[in-house]
């Protein structure tokens, strides 16, 4: 996959939090990271670790109250989407970033056609006639691999099935051709042969229509499979973040160590017993003054709980935010990576 | 840095309270809910305890005190007979909210238990929601009309004129107000029904009636207070409209309604007059609307707390 | 309405326009507001006071009467009498003679067959005739000819202008009704909704408990009469509202029956755009005070002579429960101008009228206190008198109405200053003097102590009335609970005074009976009168000629309305 | 669909039939019937003939039955020969009043016209107000709009209408006299100035009513948006870049319109009962007083007539309910 | 398994689970949801066996009829020697404290507005004549197993994380010391860090007090890790039935095999490198199975007689069943006592 050129997007310490009854809950906190034109990114971490949050975010599909963005810089094409007013926002949503949502039985809005639900977007964004919309939209069904995608046009949501709902809505999302697509677990809602037929959707379309993605799940396996890069959340931020291959070979961070190591795997060998993470992930009331992730953490240390850990690169494009270096099983002592876009060269 | 986890930790533990603190404590923060409570406790005290300390009788007539205002002996001034507005208020006030409260209460036992058991059993659930269909689809202000006239005189002679009426106010709009809670509660003991929970007492082997008592009735009981603080409310606005179109308590009887009506021809001359029973029902039926939006978020223990 | 209140105004500023009639139809519109709406327009199937007064603008009797009680001769030429030859000297038979050319508002002209027809119409025993009563004694009626009517009574009548006369004994047309006698009458219906008539107004348009239009009658015998095109005749509400919208905003011109509390309508009548007239005839608002013993554990012989009531027959008790109450007091907060005390059952015409009992105008509390211990009754703990462990408490019913409920209040008040316990009852007014046999509750069955509503009679000859305190007239279960002596009084002497004055003719001698008639009653306190009741409408300002009457149709002289201008 | 009208449809009629049989019951063994009116003079011989011939006489399932059969058999025919001059109807008994003598179609039919004018008119009112104030309330909740609006519609449901109709003439007709305290049923609108005029008798008793309508619907329709804003399927329509006003009015409130337009719906037989009080304070004599004065009168087949309608139209309207929210909502049309 | 294998505690023939439909204008039965349709298997005595499919398969019907939580519309089960198949309640009623249940979503199965200690305590108010202290000892008891700490008994399940829920429906299931629990879906609802506790925690109860496992999961990776034995099920019906790492290694009904290549692998070299079987379309309504097999729609290896007859079920290798046509019936039918393949078969003429 190509990992090169300006990245299409670059999010820089970015802060969200929400008001809550009994306080602020800091989902999102300094996130940064960039994404190349075409490639896939994936998102992993457990539930409420701030991956959807932090991509909703992005793009003030946040409802607001509660959430608040608090700061950082989302630089898409050049422009900051968090400087702009939400008319230009609605232009680039669903223009130029696609989304497709975990849920595809509540996702779609059950009183209307798919067809009107593909055509909306087109109409509004392409400035398409409703006759043109209607042979873009069976167009984009069949792309999806609908059948009799012209017929289906006109039925309900509830007509079709999980599987094709999702069709539905990856449809809906690659209806203005974007650069960017970020979806937020398309494949968790389904099983996993539907899944699979999902994933190898994806991989066609990304082959055709060459979009970046950023693939949100919790599921390391799929990540694994369809990922060129990963970035690991913990406690509203990104823990570590390297090329799929490398995380996986390679991992840095005790947590995605940890992750990788409870996931028990239908091949290889069998373990007696799973491997435990004690505990529970953190709700996060302020910002973090402290490695979120030192109270389940064996390799804790004092410094962790003074100090929240910086993202330290730790290999070519890989970066952990941990001071323990588990080649060494010590603490390690690198300088801050550069959390940005690298320099294109 | 604080973390707040959605789990009990160590520290913060104390000595487990009665959940109605809880729900106490949920509710407070329901500013409209808190104001209603006050102002209806307030009158709940007003009207209970008041004709203690109050002690003019209500139907007491000092002819030459007629028609007066407001003044340091009566306070809410006097009716055109010289009956203290004051102690008439806290009367009628008295049976205004019985009123509200029985025929509330009956018409919630009555759409629970419907509910309940339709809900439950499910060979039940045909017959009685058909049943259901039934009076709803029964026009309700004329059945109503038409049962105060049927039964008004049978009942007044065995009972007395007051608990007579009482009892048939009581009654005839408990009867035909319990539908719309008989329907809340089908649906949700169906869906609870559902619930795993449910499934788990059965695997328990948990009969039937201790099934309902432990976990079916708690949990609708929500949405059954919710339709109370609203029974309520309707209530007391069905006996005003009744005495209105006169055929509700005998009119040397002080209700709120009564009050009303008969201050209604008075509305140019004393305005004060419709002024505080009108005051008076719209304020209980405000307060307790908003207990009642108070207690829905309250007695749902998925909201308290967080 | 808004706008021709302004006209008027601008009328009014002229102040030059000639009184006399115009011509028919000529002042436009009358809006007439009875808060109850009349039913139909037939009033011999109901006798409520909405239907027979609503109907009065169309149908009209041979005579009326006015304002004063006397006889106006209306259809007739005029009143026969035993000097004019008109009734025989037995009392048996009395002549009428129509006035010439009258015709239906159909154009068809009116005869004596027309009368004899309403005979028969409202005799018929399967009619159903409302006010049949009318017709009582009468033993045929024959057209001489065509503008003669004879009417032939079984027995003596002294009094003989009954059938024919005031508006709820009007002529109806023959040829109108020919084909609802008895059990087809109820089926009649366009003729019950719109009959022909020879009144100044036809029916327009008629909507059963809402409102009918009347336009004028373009045969009416009066040329120039009346004045008024068209009428709105609206029914519905309340009365405080009906007399708003005639005092207040002026939307009519009259409105029917105001009893509300006299302050309010001093108020509105304040405004100046309305006031209220009162007229006064017989009627007595009275307490019957039970002879007989209601007590529910008699069963079938429940509130019948056969069980006298344990303490109510004496009447001392009945004459303190009288002394007790403050009748001014009464009138002045329930009637105002409506109403004036009185210690008599028959306070008018004049003329029989009795000023024996008028002591009872002042209120006497320790005289009534004085009196109950001299009958034996002591003051119990609880401040209630007792005599042989019997507790002086009583039932007082009465019908709902706001006034009634408001004397109930203050009479229950007097009397447990005496000692005297009172339970308050009241019932539907259409229940009270519904009359039905299965209801417990009406005022004939008098399953109560005291009960308390108002009655009179029609016309001016009280005969008929007086008559109602016969022993035969005691309702009973043998009677079907019919008759008219509700508080069970008997009195052979007092009987033997009712034949002496259904055979006696000259006017003096019957005023001195009766007189001495109503003195028994009142002696016996078996009946207490509070108020001599007013009737109390309300008449735009503008409108002239209303004489407010309550012997007849209030609306009688109706053909007369104007508006002033 | 077809089928699941079909099935809605026949169900009615035996709801339909054992409302009848109720309604007949009660009045049925109330105390009182007509002779009861009659002057006691009449003999005991010629009232018990009287009641033969209104057919009290009768064992009671034949009087239901007879009933039954004036109602829905010779009354329709009546209706359809005054429509097309026919005669099938001819020789059939009627429903005939006890206290009008004339049947009680007719006048149902005299008292239509107001009460549609009126109630209904104040129905569409209130619904055009509670709409938008339930968006509106919903979208921003919490806002002083929403606070203000949940109040005044507490307070709309908390006041009795013949507590706010008195009111209102007082101050219109009464302090201000721009509207008339009563209502002219006889007025015809044929000119501009007449439209005029029924716009101004119409103004109060629409306005009373229309609150208390608009409170209610208002509220139904806050929930039913709150429920809907918080759907996945607004956060897809914002995400494909629309608009607040298309997300919020096209696909918001299509779907909070399902629950809403079927409570809608089952508010409508109110229009022709609910309003007995507002009719009396404004003299519209529609079919609410027409009912109340049939009550006091004791006129039995009037109440059972009109009480059978009500329950007729609720039946009918339940069933509208019902189809529209298959119509509206694509999941349920198909059974 | 083989006859010298320790007894076999639950036994559940050709059981059949159908949900009825009616529609039409008289709502008349136009059909039934055959949401289990012939299943057969049994469970020995301390093993875990696992039942895998995908959703709407019937698993979890599956489950909850075998503890009898519906009235099964044919077929034996037998738990402990008992029939329970078409036992009464209060023949069940006795026999509830043997066989319990761990739910899927730890929040839907524990009633939210009882405390921890009435919840754990529940079952023995039912089954046991308890005093109140004793009550609350086990009660103690019964929080320590689990791992929850005793001083949350008052407190209520919203207050808790779903991992300590979890933990409270199981605490509750093993109140009465049952034998046999039916594990449905247990994990699905957990985060991927807590699913491992809860997987740990009952591996250690199931050695500590002898428990035999339904366990019933859509995922293919914790049942490898939990179960001794696997069925996998496919619309209503078991497809294959095997020993763990036989079904595992060397899965033999296609659709096993296209399920085991479906799930993604935490690994990218693994993945990379991998062949889906990638199945064509939709799972078919269990109201409207296709003729012959149920998985001829979607089969890659479909053959005709696909379409025609429904395999038997048969055990092609020792203790590994499968029931596919790819797999010619062996002339005479085992008589081993895992699946009863007379009986299935009787069934099948007799259609």
């Amino acid at each position: 996959m190509p990992n090169k050129g300006v990245p299409v997007l670059d999010v820089k310490d970015l802060k969200t939090v929400f008001h809550t009854r009994s306080g602020e809950v800091h989902a999102v906190n300094s996130v940064s990271f960039y994404l190349r034109p075409g490639e896939l990114l994936g998102v992993v971490g457990e539930s409420g670790s701030g991956k959807s949050v932090t991509m909703m975010s992005l793009i003030g599909l946040l409802p607001s109250p509660p959430a608040e963005v608090r700061g950082g810089r989302v630089l898409f094409d050049g422009e900051d989407l968090l400087n702009v007013r939400e008319e230009r926002l609605r232009e680039l949503r669903g223009a130029r970033i696609g989304f497709v949502f975990q849920d595809p039985m509540t996702s779609l809005n059950p009183v209307f056609t798919v067809g009107y639900q593909i055509m909306e977007p087109l109409r509004k964004h392409m400035g398409m006639d409703k006759r043109q919309a209607r042979v873009r939209a069976a167009e984009l069904l069949a792309l999806v691999g609908i059948p009799d995608a012209d017929k289906r046009l006109s039925d309900y949501p509830h007509q079709f099935s999980g599987g094709m709902r999702q069709r539905v809505m990856i449809a809906i999302a690659l209806a203005c051709d974007p650069e960017v697509l970020i979806a937020d677990e398309p494949t968790t809602a389904l099983d996993v042969t539907i899944q699979a037929q999902i994933l190898e959707l994806m991989k066609d379309l990304r082959d055709k229509l060459g979009m970046a993605v950023i693939w949100i799940t919790h599921d390391l396996g799929v990540i694994a499979g369809i990922a060129d890069r990963v970035m690991v959340m913990y406690g509203g931020q990104v823990v570590e973040q390297a090329p799929v291959k490398e995380l996986f070979g390679n991992p840095q961070h005790p947590y995605t160590r940890a992750l990788l190591e409870t996931i028990p795997s239908v091949t290889g060998e069998r373990t007696e017993r799973l491997h435990v993470i004690e505990g529970q992930p953190p709700i996060l009331a302020a910002a973090p003054s402290a490695c979120t992730f030192r109270a389940r953490c064996v390799y804790a240390s004092d410094r962790c709980a003074c100090e929240n850990p910086p993202r330290l690169t730790v290999g070519p494009a890989h970066d952990a935010a941990c001071f323990w270096d588990p080649a060494t099983g010590q603490p390690r002592n690198t300088e801050p990576t550069h959390t940005g876009a690298p320099n294109a060269g | 840095m604080t973390d707040t986890a959605p789990q009990i930790t160590e520290e913060a533990f104390r000595r487990p309270r009665n959940q109605w603190w809880d729900v106490w404590d949920q509710f407070r923060t329901h500013k409209g809910a808190l104001v209603g409570f006050i102002i209806f406790i307030t009158i709940m005290v007003a009207v209970l305890i008041g004709p203690y300390l109050w002690t003019i009788d209500p139907g007491y007539i000092d002819i030459r005190a007629r028609n007066q205002g407001p003044t340091l002996a009566h306070p809410l001034g006097t009716d055109q007979l010289g009956r203290d507005m004051l102690a008439r208020m806290m009367a009628g006030g008295k049976v205004s909210v019985a009123v509200g409260v029985t025929s509330m209460a009956l018409s919630l036992i009555l759409g629970t238990l419907i509910g309940v058991l339709a809900g439950y059993f499910k060979k039940l659930d045909g017959p009685l929601m058909r049943f259901t269909d039934l009076f709803l689809a029964l026009p309700l202000l004329p059945l109503l009309l038409v049962m105060v006239m049927l039964f008004r005189e049978a009942l007044s002679s065995r009972f007395g004129p007051e608990t007579g009426i009482f009892i048939l106010m009581v009654t005839a709009i408990g009867i035909t107000s319990w539908m719309q809670t008989a329907r809340i509660v089908r649906g949700d003991v169906l869906a609870l029904k559902e619930r795993e929970f449910v499934l788990a007492a059965r695997s328990i082997g948990t009969p039937s009636y201790r099934m309902i008592l432990r976990h079916i009735l708690p949990n609708v009981m929500s949405p059954v207070m919710v339709s109370a603080t609203l029974g309520i409310a309707s209530a007391i606005i069905t006996e005003s409209s009744l005495s209105f179109l006169g055929l509700g308590f005998p009119p040397d009887f002080p209700t709120w309604g009564r009050l009303l009506f008969d201050a209604v021809d008075y509305l140019n001359q004393y305005p004060e007059r419709v002024f505080w029973p009108g005051l008076a029902i719209s304020l209980t039926v405000l307060s307790v609307n908003y207990i009642g939006d108070g207690l829905r978020d309250a007695l749902d223990p998925r909201i308290r707390g967080r | 309405m808004k706008l021709k209140t302004v006209l008027l105004g601008a009328a009014a500023a002229f102040a030059l326009a000639p009184q006399a009639m115009a011509e028919r139809g000529s002042d436009g519109q009358l809006n007439i507001i009875y808060w109850q709406a009349p039913s139909m327009l037939n009033p011999f199937l109901s006798g409520g006071t909405k239907e027979v007064e609503s109907a009065s603008l169309i149908l009209e009797p041979l005579v009326r009467f006015d304002e004063t009680g006397e006889m106006q001769p209306w259809l007739a030429e005029g009143i026969p009498t035993v000097e004019n030859g008109g009734v025989n000297a037995e009392l048996t038979q009395i002549t009428w003679k129509l006035k010439p050319g009258i015709l239906w508002s159909d154009g068809t002209p009116l005869t004596a067959a027309d009368a004899v027809f309403t005979w028969e119409y409202c005799t018929h025993p399967e009619g159903g005739c409302a006010q049949s009563s009318y017709f009582d004694g009468v033993e045929s009626v024959v057209a001489v000819d065509d503008t003669t009517i004879q009417v032939n009574f079984a027995a003596p009548k002294p009094f003989p202008y009954t059938a024919f006369v005031g508006s709820e004994s009007p002529i109806i047309q023959k040829a109108q009704f020919a084909d609802c006698l008895g059990a087809k009458a109820p089926e009649c219906t366009e003729a019950n909704f719109g009959p022909i008539g020879t009144g100044p107004f036809v029916v327009t348009d008629f909507r059963p408990n809402d409102v009918v239009q009347f336009k004028a009658n373009d045969l009416f015998r009066e040329a120039d009469k009346p004045a008024f095109g068209t009428v709105l005749f609206k029914g519905g509400g309340d009365a405080t509202a009906a007399a708003r919208s005639v005092m207040e905003t002026g939307e009519f011109d009259y409105a029917w029956n105001l009893q509300i509390d006299p302050n309010v309508l001093s108020d509105m009548e304040a405004k100046g755009l309305g006031k209220v007239v009162v007229a006064f005839a017989t009627s007595v608002e009275r307490l019957h005070v039970n002879q007989s013993d209601p007590s529910a554990s008699l069963g079938e012989g429940r509130a019948t002579l056969e069980h006298p009531h344990p303490f109510l027959t004496d009447p001392r008790i009945g004459k303190a429960l009288s002394m007790a109450i403050d009748r001014s007091l009464i009138a002045e907060i329930g009637y105002g101008a409506g109403g004036v005390p009185t210690c008599n059952v028959l306070p008018a015409p004049a003329l029989y009228a009795s000023t024996a009992n008028d002591d009872c105008l002042v209120q006497d509390v320790e005289g009534a206190k004085a009196l109950l211990d001299e009958a034996g009754w002591v003051p119990g703990g609880d401040g209630v008198r007792v005599k042989d462990g019997v507790r002086l408490s009583v039932l007082y019913q009465t019908s709902t109405n706001a006034v009634r409920q408001d004397t109930q209040a203050l009479i229950k008040q007097w009397w447990s200053d005496i000692g005297v316990e009172t339970e308050l009852k009241n019932i539907d007014a259409s229940v009270f003097f519904g009359g039905d046999p299965g209801s417990p509750d009406t005022f004939q069955k008098f399953f109560a102590d005291i009960e308390m509503y108002t009655n009179n009679f029609s016309g001016v000859d009280p005969e008929a009335y007086m008559a109602n305190w016969r022993c035969s007239e005691i309702p009973s279960p043998k009677t079907q609970w019919q008759g008219s002596n509700m508080q069970r009084f008997c009195e052979p002497a007092y009987d033997a005074l009712v034949d002496k004055l259904s055979q006696t003719a000259p006017l003096e001698e019957r005023a001195a009976i009766v007189k001495e008639m109503n003195d028994m009653l009142m002696k016996s306190y078996s009946i207490i009168p509070l108020i001599h009741r007013g009737n109390p409408s309300a008449h735009a300002n503008s409108l002239e000629g209303v004489r407010m009457n309550d012997w007849d149709s209030e609306i009688w002289n109706i053909k007369d309305w104007s508006r002033a201008d | 669909m077809f089928t699941y009208t079909v099935r809605r449809l026949l169900l009615a009629i035996p709801t339909l039939l054992i409302i009848s049989l109720i309604i007949f019951l009660l009045l049925d063994l109330a105390p009182g019937d007509p002779t009861a009116q009659l002057p006691l003079t009449i003999p005991p011989e010629v009232k018990e003939k009287i009641r033969q011939s209104l057919g009290l006489g009768e064992p009671i399932h034949v009087r239901y039955f007879l009933w039954l059969k004036q109602f829905l058999v010779a009354e329709p025919l009546h209706v359809f020969d005054n429509l097309f001059g026919t005669h099938f109807a001819d020789g059939m008994q009627r429903v005939i009043s006890w206290q009008t003598r004339s049947p009680v179609a007719d006048i149902v039919a005299q008292r239509l016209p107001q009460t549609l004018w009126v109630v209904g008119m104040s129905y569409v009112v209130g619904v055009l107000i509670a709409l938008p104030i339930g968006i509106i309330s919903a979208y921003k909740q919490y806002s002083w709009f929403d606070q203000i609006g949940t109040f005044i519609s507490m307070l709309g449901f908390s006041v009795p209408t013949f507590f706010t109709g008195v009111l209102l003439i007082v101050i219109f007709a009464v302090n201000l006299g721009w509207f008339p305290s009563i209502y002219d049923t006889t007025h015809v609108v044929d000119s501009w100035d007449a439209f005029v005029f029924q716009v101004r008798q119409m103004i109060m008793p629409v306005m009373v009513l229309a609150l208390y309508n608009a409170a209610q619907i208002s509220r139904f329709m806050r929930a039913s948006m709150l429920d809907n804003l918080g759907q996945d399927y607004v956060r897809t329509a914002r995400a494909k870049g629309m608009s607040e006003k298309v997300v919020v009015l096209i696909h918001v409130l299509r779907n909070s319109m399902i629950p809403v337009i079927t409570v809608i719906a089952l508010g409508v037989p109110q229009i022709f009962g609910g309003a007995i009080i507002t009719e009396q304070v404004f003299k519209v004599n529609g079919l609410g007083q027409l009912l109340i004065t049939a009550i006091y009168a004791n006129d039995i087949p009037m109440v059972q007539t009109l009480t059978f309608i009500f329950a007729v139209l609720i039946v009918l309207f339940n069933l509208i309910a019902d189809i529209l929210y298959g119509i509206l909502d694509p999941r349920i049309r198909y059974d | 398994m083989l006859d010298d294998t320790p007894r076999t505690l639950v036994k559940v023939r050709d059981l059949k689970m159908h949900f009825p439909i009616f529609a039409g204008l008289f709502r008349r039965r136009v059909g039934e949801v055959k949401a289990v349709d012939g299943v057969s298997f049994d469970i020995i005595e301390g093993e875990t066996l696992g039942l895998v499919g995908e959703s709407g398969c019937g698993k979890s019907t599956c489950g909850r009829a075998v503890l009898r939580l519906y009235d099964i519309t044919s077929g034996s089960i037998s738990i402990d020697g008992q029939e329970i198949g078409d036992a009464g309640y209060q023949k069940l009623r006795p026999m509830r404290p043997q066989m319990q249940m761990v739910f899927q979503d730890p929040q839907a199965s524990l009633n939210p507005r009882m405390t921890v200690a009435r919840i754990i305590s529940e079952p023995l108010d039912e089954h046991t004549t308890l005093s109140k202290a004793e009550k609350q000892e086990r009660v103690y008891e019964l929080m320590d197993a689990v791992g929850l700490n005793r001083d949350f008994a008052n407190r209520y399940p919203h207050e808790f994380s779903g991992g300590q829920r979890q933990r409270i429906g199981i605490a509750r299931a093993l109140a009465l010391n049952p034998k046999f629990i039916v594990c449905d879906e247990p994990i699905a609802a957990l985060d991927v860090s807590i699913q491992a506790q809860v997987v740990n925690l009952l591996e250690e109860l199931q050695d500590k007090f002898n428990l035999t496992y339904l366990f019933i999961s859509h995922d293919l990776s914790m049942v490898r890790h939990i179960a001794d034995r696997v069925a996998v099920m496919y619309l209503g019906k078991v497809a294959e039935l095997a020993p763990r790492d036989a079904l595992y290694s060397k899965p033999l009904h296609p659709y096993t095999e296209a399920l085991l290549s479906a799930v993604p692998e935490p690994d990218p070299n693994v993945e990379t490198r991998r062949e889906r079987i990638i199945l064509r379309g939709d799972v078919p309504s269990p109201a409207h199975p296709p003729q012959g097999c149920n998985f001829s729609t979607r089969c890659p290896k479909v053959m005709d007689i696909c379409h025609q007859s429904d395999p038997d079920m048969q055990e092609v290798e020792p203790g590994h069943f499968v029931a596919c046509h790819l797999y010619p019936p062996t002339t005479k039918p085992t008589t081993k006592n895992m699946v009863a393949s007379e009986a299935n078969k009787s069934i099948q003429q007799g259609e």
